[in-house]
């Protein structure tokens, strides 16, 4: 029996087998999206690049020349060097190490807790809902940018303080799509008959509920990074996020915008550094989306 | 809506409970959410910096000067009490004074809200105008070239940062072409001729039938709301082919389909008339995030409003401007919202 | 004379993980101004077959077909446009459930206006009378009401009605009716059936009834084909159940359960290799 | 001998109106008893507030003797379960047949879950290949094989069933029928079966009561049902309407 085989078997025989079988299926329909997979290949080459940037950078990325000051593109600084003499290529490269840290740390810090509010309320319902989801609410129907600068503005600007300040206004919305996600099988027969079978509420959350949510949650979580991006790429470049001499890209294109009509490079460059960024996370989630909803899939 | 004859008085009385009860509703979410933005904006103020004193009278500051300034923050009081008295003020119109301006923050807002509102506005009119119909042609031609150009579009929309394609647009349609007027509202020998009526200059140049100055406002005008524009258009393009893929999956499509109805009126009348609530919605939440969208177009283009006012109070540590324009802006995003939630339930006859 | 309706060879498939799956496979039938029944349970084909016939499938969806004539014209040859003077007026359809296949935000008088309107030029106040006509024939006795009603606010059978009255009004010559029953109460069923067969003979149509009950079929229809994975595979006069050769036919007369069942156990189709459905 | 379910004065409120009104009913002990009505009649209602689906309801509801509401749910569970009508919505859809079988073992600390639940797979005519399969790999007869397999682990002696055949086809509902009447002899369970169909009740049960908009309306033995001899109007007309075309030719002979 070769491997293919083994992972297509409609009937497995053990659970390994089911799940590995699961997984190559979600794989290969993803594999059909080709945006998805380019979206796959430039968030790989963004954790990629976070690693190895010392080895995969020519310059130092705070390394001062002021004799290579604000040179153009060429073969010795493939996207031409600031106005401190720093190498952008570089700059980028490094910076992609900023931008991979305030996505995984908003992630970790919002995703789960708007994921488990959401899946109570909606599992609850009643005043357990009620009173949640007003909290949420409020912050949904707040201005996120706008919330996230009052924040850092009283925290004080800084790179952990820009992550607490967008992981703060970023969980509502996750609150919100696992809630809703629940409230579609709240009352749902397997739901019921778990519950007939005598489980307590915790294990019905925990086994049978998030689970189901996970998913929505994650493709969320990925279509929201492009906005995280944008966010702290803002609060960067009202010099609110990470502090010189960092290389973070929304500074980057902040210390640019004086030469932007002599030196465009200088302001230019990073800012497609975060597009392709956040367009390739745009693309993943896409693609998740049409493997991971079950909806898709499974309307047969 | 017309009462049938056949319904009976209590089913009437019922209707009428649902519906006292449904305005009874709406009043107070929209209460609860105003005050969880000044629940917000107070813990923002008061409880976040390490000591607020310090914030407004500096460090430098005596002791006399700094206990002074303390009681008449009124910190001194339980922080229950200080909520209230904020609640109190900031229903009054007191916002404090600005440390940049040196004004009442409500004036100053009063002053700045207006060109935002124009930028915001001219954006919303360019992202609904475009949005809209690529997003129902997406989704009539789902699959196409066409929809894809569009989705991917759309994607850009998600994934460009405003500020950088303001000054990219300035260096190129600005510097390099020269099509639009550059930054500011209102080349400076312009400014301040035609009366302020509305406070929208274009609205106030046409109220004035100077010309001249319209065509001066337009021009620099243009390119921050096109900009502004392209935003909520990736947005309501793209949820508009949702739903308009939703719709067109539906049974109902096909029954119009069967009568013999045009693909062009199943499209329009079958498909895209039940969305035009949700839209609504849609377009109103876009609307909101554009004005809060504008804070970084408007530093790129030193466009006067309310987000030029908001960054330069935030570099300053104007806490008082800073919580003054987050409360305005906030407010507008919860009417819109309330609005459009309000809307729904009153348009939708399902949800009668 | 040739028939009304001429269907030869239909296939549709549909793309699948491991190449196209075949869903209808070669079913042909000719019809005139008669009552056809097509039975089969769910994934028989019998709906798509239906569909197809008004060309509704859309892609992902493959149809071939070698023979599609109606009224002497080859639909396969039509354009969208020609198409569509076809549809609703001369080959019309009730699909099964009236809560999914009314337009939920169009009162119901408009949705049967529609259904005249886009067929025939004649004034408002035209339509408005013929509409109220048509409610009346389908037995809905206050349409003056009625037609102001939204589909959320009438019953299943109601609807149902409604759909009937809409499909009807441009008097077509064939009725393609999907499952008209199944999503309504047993003592609504027979009205609504009733109602259908009495409109057929009164306009002398073709019905093409699509259903799982057999039974049904073969009281409303003349002639049964009963469909099983995609294929014909048997045709029986509707009075000649009981003559029924084909072992899946005898099966499916012989699982239900009848009302005055006495047996203890009921016959089941002998499905090969697999245990269990 | 106490009635394996006895409900005595139900009224079960949604909203504004009682949807089932005054109900009571008594299963004994190893009887199939069928509460047969049109959509809307309460049926299921009845078949929810007894497992505490439904909480707005007054009345008595007694299982085994032991009112319902001094029940605890665990203890609830190994007595009584129930099956629903829908094979699609009443499975978890990302969990495999295995960990749906399992599930109630877990939950109640029984061991030896392996040998139990490929023991229940043959016992419901579940091929035990099929045992890491998930939902959508099934079909429906299989699904509501599992379905039943599942309410089946804790062993329970009162069976609830909700339209279980309904939304099958005809040949595999007379598969699941047949099923469903192999267990109840093996098992000595009791069910209660709400339907609409007549004729299946004719097949599965000993007596019905007929419910027609919230009210018991009647209460008969089966061979009243085979013999069409209701006393009440509507029962009489729900009898008529349920008549298949060969059934008709029968009676009218």
């Amino acid at each position: 029996m070769t491997m293919h085989d083994w992972l297509t078997d409609d009937a497995p025989a053990s659970r390994f087998q089911a799940s590995a079988g699961q997984a190559w299926a979600i794989t290969r329909a993803f594999g059909r999206n080709p945006l998805a997979v380019l979206g796959a290949v430039i968030i790989g080459a963004l954790v990629f690049v976070s690693i190895f940037a010392p080895w995969l950078a020519p310059y130092s990325p705070v390394g001062q020349n002021l004799g290579a000051r604000l040179l153009p593109p060429s073969s010795e600084y493939w996207l031409g060097t600031d106005e401190l003499g720093r190498d952008i290529y570089s700059r980028i490269l490094y910076g992609a190490r900023i931008t991979l840290l305030i996505v995984v740390m908003v992630a970790l810090i919002s995703a789960p807790l708007g994921l488990i509010i959401g899946a109570v309320a909606g599992y609850f319902g009643g005043w357990v809902d009620r009173t949640l989801m007003a909290l949420t609410d409020v912050f949904l129907s707040l201005p996120k940018l706008i919330m996230a600068l009052a924040f850092v503005a009283a925290l004080g600007a800084g790179l952990q303080n820009a992550i607490i300040a967008i992981a703060v206004t970023a969980w509502p919305a996750y609150a919100r799509i696992a809630r809703a996600e629940t409230l579609t099988f709240r009352n749902a027969e397997f739901i019921a008959a778990v519950r007939l079978q005598g489980a307590s509420h915790l294990r019905v959350i925990a086994v049978h509920v998030v689970p189901l949510c996970l998913s929505s949650t994650i493709i969320r979580v990925t279509l929201d990074m492009a906005g995280i991006i944008l966010t702290a790429a803002g609060l960067g470049f009202l010099g609110l996020g990470a502090q010189p001499p960092l290389p973070e890209w929304g500074a980057m294109i902040s210390r640019g915008r004086s030469f932007i009509l002599d030196q465009w490079w200088v302001a230019t460059m990073p800012g497609f550094a975060i597009i392709i960024v956040s367009l390739g996370f745009c693309f993943l989630g896409d693609g998740l989306r049409d493997v991971l909803d079950p909806k898709q899939r499974d309307g047969r | 809506m017309t009462t049938s004859s056949s319904e009976t008085a209590p089913e009437i009385r019922h209707r009428a409970q649902d519906l006292a009860l449904g305005i009874g509703r709406f009043v107070a979410v929209t209460a609860l959410t105003f005050l969880g933005l000044l629940a917000i904006t107070f813990f923002i103020g008061r409880v976040v910096p390490i000591d607020p004193v310090v914030a407004v009278v500096g460090d430098r500051a005596s002791q006399e000067v700094y206990e002074a300034t303390r009681q008449a923050l009124g910190l001194d009081r339980p922080l229950a009490v200080q909520f209230l008295i904020y609640v109190r003020d900031v229903l009054s119109g007191d916002f404090g004074t600005s440390l940049t301006t040196g004004r009442p923050v409500i004036e100053d807002l009063a002053r700045f809200f207006p060109a935002t509102v124009e930028m915001a506005t001219a954006g919303i009119l360019i992202g609904v105008l475009l949005g809209v119909p690529m997003g129902v042609i997406a989704a009539a031609r789902a699959g196409s070239w066409l929809d894809q150009l569009i989705r991917v579009l759309g994607l850009l929309g998600y994934s460009v940062p405003a500020f950088w394609m303001g000054l990219v647009g300035l260096a190129v349609f600005y510097a390099g072409l020269g099509w639009v007027a550059g930054p500011g509202r209102i080349d400076i020998f312009y400014d301040g001729l035609v009366p302020p009526v509305t406070g929208l200059l274009t609205v106030d140049a046409i109220i004035a039938g100077d010309w001249a100055i319209l065509g001066n406002a337009i021009s620099h005008l243009v390119l921050p709301a096109s900009i502004l524009g392209f935003f909520s258009l990736a947005y309501i393009a793209r949820m508009t082919r949702s739903f308009m893929l939703d719709q067109l999956s539906q049974e109902f499509v096909t029954t119009a389909r069967v009568k013999g109805v045009s693909e062009r009126a199943v499209i329009w009348k079958h498909a895209f008339y039940p969305i035009r609530v949700q839209l609504v919605t849609v377009i109103g939440l876009s609307y909101a995030v554009l004005l809060e969208g504008s804070v970084m177009v408007e530093i790129v283009f030193s466009w006067p409003g309310i987000g030029n006012y908001l960054t330069t109070a935030l570099l300053r540590a104007d806490m008082a401007a800073v919580l003054g324009a987050t409360i305005l802006i906030g407010t507008v995003f919860i009417v819109i919202n309330r609005l459009s939630d309000l809307l729904y339930r009153v348009f939708d006859p399902r949800s009668r | 004379m040739p028939p009304l309706l001429e269907l030869k060879n239909l296939r549709v498939s549909f793309p699948g993980p491991r190449g196209p799956v075949e869903v209808v496979s070669g079913v042909s039938f000719d019809l005139g101004r008669e009552r056809l029944g097509i039975v089969g349970e769910s994934g028989s084909g019998k709906s798509l077959t239906g569909r197809s016939i008004l060309r509704l499938l859309r892609p992902p969806a493959k149809v071939s077909v070698d023979r599609l004539r109606f009224d002497g014209a080859d639909l396969l040859a039509m354009s969208e446009r020609e198409m569509r003077q076809v549809r609703g007026a001369r080959i019309s359809m009730v699909m099964q459930d009236p809560r999914y296949s009314l337009n939920p935000v169009m009162t119901v008088g408009d949705q049967i206006a529609e259904a005249l309107k886009v067929h025939e030029r004649i004034p408002r106040r035209e339509v408005r009378e013929r509409v109220m006509d048509m409610l009346d024939k389908v037995r809905i006795h206050d349409p003056e009401r009625v037609m102001k009603l939204y589909p959320h606010e009438v019953s299943g059978g109601m609807g149902q009605r409604v759909m009937i009255a809409m499909m009807l009004i441009p008097k077509p010559d064939i009725l393609i009716a999907d499952e008209p029953t199944s999503a309504l109460d047993v003592s609504v069923q027979a009205q609504v059936l009733d109602l259908i067969e009495e409109m057929i003979a009164e306009y002398g149509m073709g019905l093409i009834l699509i259903s799982h009950d057999l039974d049904l079929v073969a009281r409303y229809c003349d002639r049964v084909l009963v469909m099983n994975q995609g294929e014909v595979v048997e045709e029986l006069e509707a009075g000649g159940l009981h003559r029924a050769q084909h072992p899946y036919t005898r099966a499916l007369l012989e699982s239900v359960p009848r009302i005055d069942e006495t047996r203890k156990v009921l016959p089941v189709m002998d499905r090969g290799a697999g245990v269990g459905t | 001998m106490t009635p394996a379910l006895g409900i005595r004065n139900l009224y079960v409120r949604y909203g504004r109106t009682d949807v089932v009104q005054d109900v009571s009913i008594s299963v004994e002990q190893g009887e199939s008893y069928a509460l047969v009505g049109e959509s809307g009649s309460g049926k299921s209602t009845i078949l929810r507030a007894a497992v505490g689906m439904v909480s707005d309801w007054r009345g008595e509801i007694e299982i085994d003797g032991t009112p319902r509401s001094s029940m605890a749910q665990a203890d609830f569970a190994r007595h009584c379960q129930m099956v629903f009508q829908d094979p699609y919505g009443s499975l978890h859809p990302r969990r495999t047949v295995d960990a749906t079988l399992s599930e109630p073992l877990k939950i109640h600390n029984i061991g030896d879950r392996d040998h139990r639940v490929v023991e229940m797979m043959r016992s419901v005519g579940l091929n035990p290949r099929y045992r890491f399969r998930f939902p959508h790999q099934l079909s429906g007869g299989q699904r509501q094989r599992v379905a039943i397999a599942r309410a089946l682990m804790l062993d329970p002696k009162l069976l609830l069933l909700d339209e279980p055949t309904s939304a099958l086809d005809v040949s595999v509902q007379a598969e699941i029928l047949n099923l469903l009447v192999r267990l109840r002899e093996e098992r000595g369970l009791t069910y209660v079966f709400v339907t609409h169909a007549l004729p299946v009740v004719s097949f599965l049960c000993d007596r019905l009561g007929v419910l027609h908009k919230g009210q018991l309306v009647e209460e008969a033995g089966v061979d009243k049902l085979r013999a069409g001899a209701f006393d009440e109007p509507y029962a009489r007309e729900l009898f008529a309407a349920s008549l298949g075309a060969g059934d008709r030719v029968r009676h009218a002979v």
